[in-house]
């Protein structure tokens, strides 16, 4: 096997300026990493491969090879591997869309914080009789519809929500006091028709102007830590 | 050595060698007859083409003869060949009749060789075909491919209806679940009467009704409910002779007991003293 | 995205002899077709290069760029890969998975379905001369190299079988006509199964359309069911 050094020294002699006269090592080490299902560190290449290689000449040599390619030969933890080039990453990603219908439960939420906006979590808790889960808040801020505005000047400063523009386009609503009021409800047959005389449904405002009640998110609010714990009375209410 | 001998008895043994010094009559090592034929022309060492079938027929029916003779166990299909061999070869060697009915004798030697000539092809392109270089056995995928990553972006649907109706229904649902909790704050003339019966079985002596009602009154918002039910009750207990209530003045406690028997009633009622 | 080949023709004005002027579409071959796990149609490439790129020439280029290397570009089924060089299967020993070795029976069997596809098994056995036992045919169909294509439009309609891309990629064949031997076999007309007949040599063929004399099989056909009793002349004759 030590041949392989010699023919290599042999081949470089008679063909110095030969780019396709490729040291035969170069090609054993490139199908070894290729094939194997782990990253491969330098001593196991050497056992694998025939006596007399500089393994480490022809790691680097192979490296530089591959420098400019789609395909790089890189060193992780001390083993080597191909990998995809850096700058390539894009190829190797495929954006799809996903269409998820909205929970019951989201749907209910988000049409209490249409209609009751500003109104904060433990409000809307209020008015569906039941308490919501944080999954439910957070799929309705995913789909950008809601939006924390403010925070009520109440003891715990809890947060108000609102909805956004991209509510308005979803709905096709060209503003929010397009949404139908009592009378509108009831002449559609969603409400029914012989409801206690107390029974109102609010005028909806989605005006951006902070209430006189509300005070503005501070800057810097983490969003996902106002939403945690302190805000869940699911939590809470176990302990209880 | 068992095993020898044992092979020996049941007629199987390895290797047998017969009048031909070539011919191993192991009928085992062939897969069906025109496996075994295909071998025995091999032994012809001439081009399959050119084969002798009569030659072939002959080496094929020695060998069957030989394998009955050491009680070889032969499946009907050596037989079944044999037998069309045998035939076959007295066809070849008489004359051909002048108007034969179905395949002369020279066409079905011609058929035989020329299955014997594929068998032996596709043995020939199967070698051909494992001796090519197989994947993971001589050339390699790779090893440890690197996946595409899927980003998906979720897409919400729902519509004005989906929204209108869930915030009715919601609503809705609010006011009716209030009505009903209202109802089951009144506490029912049964209600009450059921517990004052089971009450009056065990009150031989004189018991003071508010304090008894007391107890039951949870929520001091039914406190209304609970005595008014309770005293139409006692009323109607009384009525029934189940029970005796006894009140000093208007707005005093109420006490009660258990109605005794007329016997027991004679001697004065002791009313509890405060 | 067109500017890539724009930018291509540029480079190679700019530095004619240059020999790390790549154009960039190889660099993106290259990484798609290492980074997959299955080999990519030109279609599917197509998909994710950018627009404008000729992509058999970029393969072509690509396959000549590796021909010497100890990875090479191969076509598989129609479908591009990158694969060891098959004169390194010495080196590669300890990457191979244990593969069960096929009886000679079923090697058999999976030529003659290869060279005479589609064929039944019935036809098979003419050929060797023998019954098939339901466990041979149970191997080869476990190895997924054969399919149960169709059914035959004669008397008991018996399955037909035929190869498929994963036989092509096993045996490292582009196409069926790669088949070794093939063009001999045909000349010396031996490959068709009626006996004797000296015309219309038919060429093998793994084309999913069906044959003329070939139905479709039908939805719910339960191969298990279908290749036990029936069809299973050794089974059948225990019941007959």
């Amino acid at each position: 096997m030590a041949s392989l050094a010699e023919k290599r020294i042999v081949d470089d002699e008679d063909h110095p300026v030969d780019p396709q006269a490729r040291p035969e090592e170069l090609r054993l080490l490139e199908a070894l990493l290729f094939a194997s299902t782990e990253p491969l560190d330098q001593a196991t290449l050497a056992k694998r491969m025939p006596d007399g290689v500089d393994i480490k000449q022809a790691l680097a040599q192979l490296q530089a090879d591959y420098a400019l390619r789609g395909v790089n030969l890189v060193r992780v933890a001390n083993k080597w591997t191909f990998r995809t080039a850096g700058d390539l990453s894009w190829l190797m990603t495929r954006e799809s869309t996903e269409t998820r219908r909205l929970s019951r439960a989201a749907i209910e939420m988000l049409a209490i914080i249409a209609y009751h906006q500003p109104v904060t979590r433990a409000e809307i808790e209020e008015i569906r009789g039941v308490v919501t889960s944080k999954g439910t808040l957070d799929v309705l801020l995913e789909t950008g519809w809601i939006r924390p505005r403010g925070r009520r000047k109440t003891p715990g400063r809890p947060l108000t929500f609102g909805t956004t523009e991209a509510f308005l386009s979803q709905f096709s609503l060209e503003a929010l006091g397009d949404l139908p009021g009592l009378e509108e409800l009831k002449g559609t047959g969603l409400l029914d028709s012989r409801l206690p005389s107390g029974f109102s449904v609010p005028a909806p405002s989605d005006d951006p102007a902070l209430r006189d009640d509300e005070d503005p998110l501070e800057i810097g609010d983490n969003l996902e830590l106002l939403l945690a714990p302190a805000a869940d009375p699911e939590t809470g209410g176990e302990e209880g | 050595m068992s095993a020898e001998i044992l092979s020996f008895e049941t007629g199987r043994p390895a290797e047998i060698v017969e009048g031909e010094p070539s011919l191993v009559v192991d009928v085992e090592g062939y897969e069906g007859p025109l496996d075994l034929l295909l071998a025995l022309a091999r032994q012809q060492k001439v081009d399959l083409a050119k084969i002798s079938i009569l030659a072939l027929a002959d080496q094929y029916l020695v060998f069957i003869e030989a394998a009955r003779k050491i009680r070889l166990e032969l499946a009907a299909d050596y037989l079944v060949m044999a037998a069309w061999l045998a035939f076959l070869k007295s066809r070849l060697l008489l004359p051909e009749p002048a108007t034969p009915d179905g395949p002369s004798a020279e066409e079905m030697a011609t058929a035989l060789a020329n299955r014997l000539r594929r068998l032996e092809a596709i043995r020939e392109a199967s070698n051909r075909l494992m001796n090519r270089p197989q994947l993971q056995r001589d050339i390699f995928p790779r090893g440890d491919p690197e996946a595409i990553a899927e980003v998906k972006h979720p897409k919400f649907t729902a519509t004005l209806y989906d929204l209108l109706t869930a915030y009715a229904v919601q609503r809705q649902q609010r006011v009716l679940t209030t009505v009903h909790l209202a109802k089951r704050t009144v506490w029912s003339l049964a209600e009450a009467r059921a517990s004052l019966e089971r009450l009056v079985g065990i009150a031989e002596e004189w018991s003071c009704l508010d304090e008894y009602l007391l107890s039951y009154v949870v929520d001091p918002s039914q406190k209304a409910t609970v005595f008014a039910s309770s005293f139409a009750a006692a009323l109607e207990l009384v009525r029934e002779g189940e029970m005796e209530l006894n009140q000093k003045e208007a707005f005093a406690p109420l006490y009660f007991r258990k109605r005794v028997p007329v016997a027991a009633a004679m001697s004065a009622p002791d009313l509890p003293v405060e």
